[in-house]
């Protein structure tokens, strides 16, 4: 019997009479091979986490191997200790029932001589119990190996400095193309649906250039020599699209063309809406000869020639 | 205790503390016969100091406030540590997409044109969202009654989705095929999904999934 | 940016955040044309690496855990640090840590396997406390009756032990060392605390932890 349970059970005696212990000395109730005094056994019960930690116990006390239990031997202390918490009606969980019933088995099982065969077939009763013994001995030095860990709170600390005033920044909310061309795609099937005529789109290449000819003409106080819209580097076909984007604006009615006589200098303006000069170029620029003409972008450019119609 | 220590805790108690700490508060920490039993005030502020100069450099400064001492952020590193706390960026609505899709498609177009289109109106604020993100801008107006203003997109747009030209939008033919997936071939199909939201904790190392050893050595 | 500013914005942010930060995050907190743009990672890494150098000798170190960098207190000056705080570090029970082991170790697991392992029933509040720490988390269901749910650490298990990765976790003892009895010393004691329920005037250290020595020598 150590100190620790003895100034334990020191103390407790004073309101527990039951049983009279003296220091050092197994009590006589009590099987001999228990250390344990009464009054301490319920918290002995308690540090067990279950049937297997207290034959864990048992079994290293008396420095064995697990490999090696002595089952009648261990069998009998354990249900010492099982007998020893009934009589002291203490709340017994069932698992400790369990493992003492199957304890009982093996028990019984190792006693009684068996047929060679059903021995080879079941193989040693005691295999299982060891298996288990085995698994939650690796699981509770695990679980102390955890609680040596260094671990926040208790050995490290976080760290942390105050803040300087946050700067409020404002993010764009990014965007996926993919999103872009989804949301077209979902505008396209609402259109078609309420709209009799398919929705018609230019060839891209002429879309922009169209956007950039009207800026352009715009920021030159809305007057451009016609020459200066296009840029030979462009090439041939940087030459084709240019055109035909004047032309698409002038048939949408967003530039004119202006020209003070014949065979003087052609100048592109902005629309007034007004037409007021006398040479104004033909505005009258037809259907037909708007799908020939993107009929010969496409025949050229190859970039082009996919989109739709 | 050799001053190095004696700084060493303080200025790991500084930093461990919620808030700031007064000199009495650091002199408390130490066990008796760690500081001088005289000089123990004195020991701490020259530690203090010494930890002030120590941070002249550094992300932090030792500052002392109406409490006590603290460490606290640079205030002229604000600018980017703030960037912690950065809200996710609200999402566009569909109406501003399909409204920059169709000024991308059907440019130069005004906003009427693109109401007739979604059949929908549009409202000021997408398009000035788009002009104010340098999308789309006016490139002319409409000489029709009101003459409502015409949009194109911008070379910022065109950056923005790392285009070089409007050309490489892919043809409407392909976006409509969107519409009717069982007319295209099922490869051919661009896989068209919105993305979802990004997790920016996503940090390749440290995937959740890991290999137990059970005694092997550990890995770094 | 040249590498000291670098360096200060990176130990202010790891300073100034609430958990530990990847190299992702911290990449962000940098505009364009701040990092190289093919270098950024590295270039962050290297600051890192820097600030873990340049705090060797001071108060607080900069560690990797699972889910990021952060900088926390040297181990070795907990002693002083922690008498900041009037509260003792939370003590967690034998069952709990078993259970957390069951389940860091042989994951993932069902309460089921756990107390197959353990002998005995595991308490639903110990699975409550442990996913409110935010230590274990329900990666799936095992397709059985019932469907019980199975149980894996979380990042916040790793970080909250100073962990990388659960390779770093102690290996499992090999089940032929528990079998040799000249491993188990005959005095070797098991100590072993008791919880108390609800006195708060218990002294944890005295009345709770009895000492069961499984060795025969008695005590004068």
């Amino acid at each position: 019997m150590n100190e620790s349970v003895g100034q334990l059970q020191q103390a407790r005696t004073a309101d527990s009479a039951t049983i009279a212990v003296v220091r050092g000395e197994a009590v006589t109730q009590l099987p001999t091979d228990l250390y344990i005094p009464p009054e301490a056994l319920e918290v002995f019960l308690e540090t067990f986490e279950g049937p297997l930690d207290l034959l864990l116990y048992l079994i290293r006390r008396q420095n064995l191997d697990i490999l090696n239990i002595k089952v009648a031997e261990i069998t009998r202390q354990y249900m010492g200790y099982i007998d020893l918490m009934q009589a002291l009606q203490l709340e017994l969980a069932g698992e400790y029932l369990l493992m003492a019933a199957m304890l009982a088995e093996i028990k019984s099982r190792m006693l009684l001589p068996r047929p060679e065969s059903l021995e080879e077939e079941e193989g040693d009763p005691r295999a299982e119990l060891i298996r288990r013994l085995q698994e939650y001995e690796q699981i509770k030095t695990a679980a102390e190996g955890i609680d040596e860990l260094p671990r926040m709170e208790r050995d490290l600390f976080d760290v942390a400095a105050s803040k300087p005033d946050l700067v409020k920044q404002h993010a764009d909310p990014e965007v996926d193309l993919k999103e872009v061309l989804t949301a077209l795609a979902a505008v396209l099937r609402r259109a078609e649906m309420f709209q009799k005529h398919e929705v018609k789109f230019e060839p891209l290449s002429v879309r922009e250039r169209m956007g950039d000819v009207l800026a352009l003409v715009n920021s030159q106080d809305g007057f451009v020599d016609f020459g200066d819209l296009f840029q030979p580097s462009e090439g041939r076909m940087g030459v084709i699209v240019t055109f035909l984007a004047i032309m698409e604006l002038v048939r949408e009615a967003l530039v004119e063309f202006v020209q003070a006589e014949a065979f003087a200098p052609i100048h592109v303006r902005g629309a007034s809406g007004v037409v007021d000069h006398a040479p104004v170029f033909n505005t009258n620029y037809g259907g037909e000869a708007d799908s020939d003409m993107e009929a010969a972008v496409d025949a050229d450019a190859d970039a082009d020639s996919d989109e739709d119609r | 205790m050799d001053e190095a220590q004696i700084q060493r805790i303080i200025e790991a108690a500084l930093l461990a503390s919620d808030g700031p700490l007064t000199v009495a508060n650091l002199t408390k920490l130490f066990g008796p016969g760690e500081l001088d039993e005289e000089n123990a005030t004195r020991q701490v502020r020259e530690a203090l100091k010494a930890l002030q100069e120590d941070s002249a450099d550094r992300g932090v400064e030792l500052k002392r406030v109406a409490s006590g001492y603290r460490y606290q952020v640079r205030q002229e590193l604000s600018e980017w540590v703030s960037r912690l706390w950065d809200e996710k960026p609200p999402r566009y609505t569909r109406a501003l997409l399909e409204t920059l899709a169709l000024v991308a498609y059907k440019q130069p177009v005004t906003r009427g044109d693109i109401e007739q289109v979604r059949g929908v109106s549009v409202s000021q604020n997408i398009m000035r969202t788009l002009v104010e993100r340098d999308w789309i801008r006016v490139v002319g107006q409409r000489e029709v009654p009101g003459r409502p203003s015409l949009y194109g997109t911008t070379k910022t747009f065109l950056d923005y989705f790392n285009l070089q030209a409007l050309t490489e939008l892919p043809p409407l033919a392909e976006i409509r095929a969107l519409i009717e997936p069982a007319l295209v071939e099922p490869d051919e199909s661009i896989t068209v999904a919105v993305q979802t939201t990004d997790d920016p904790e996503t940090d390749p190392e440290s995937a959740d999934v890991v290999q137990l050893h059970s005694g092997a050595s550990p890995s770094n």
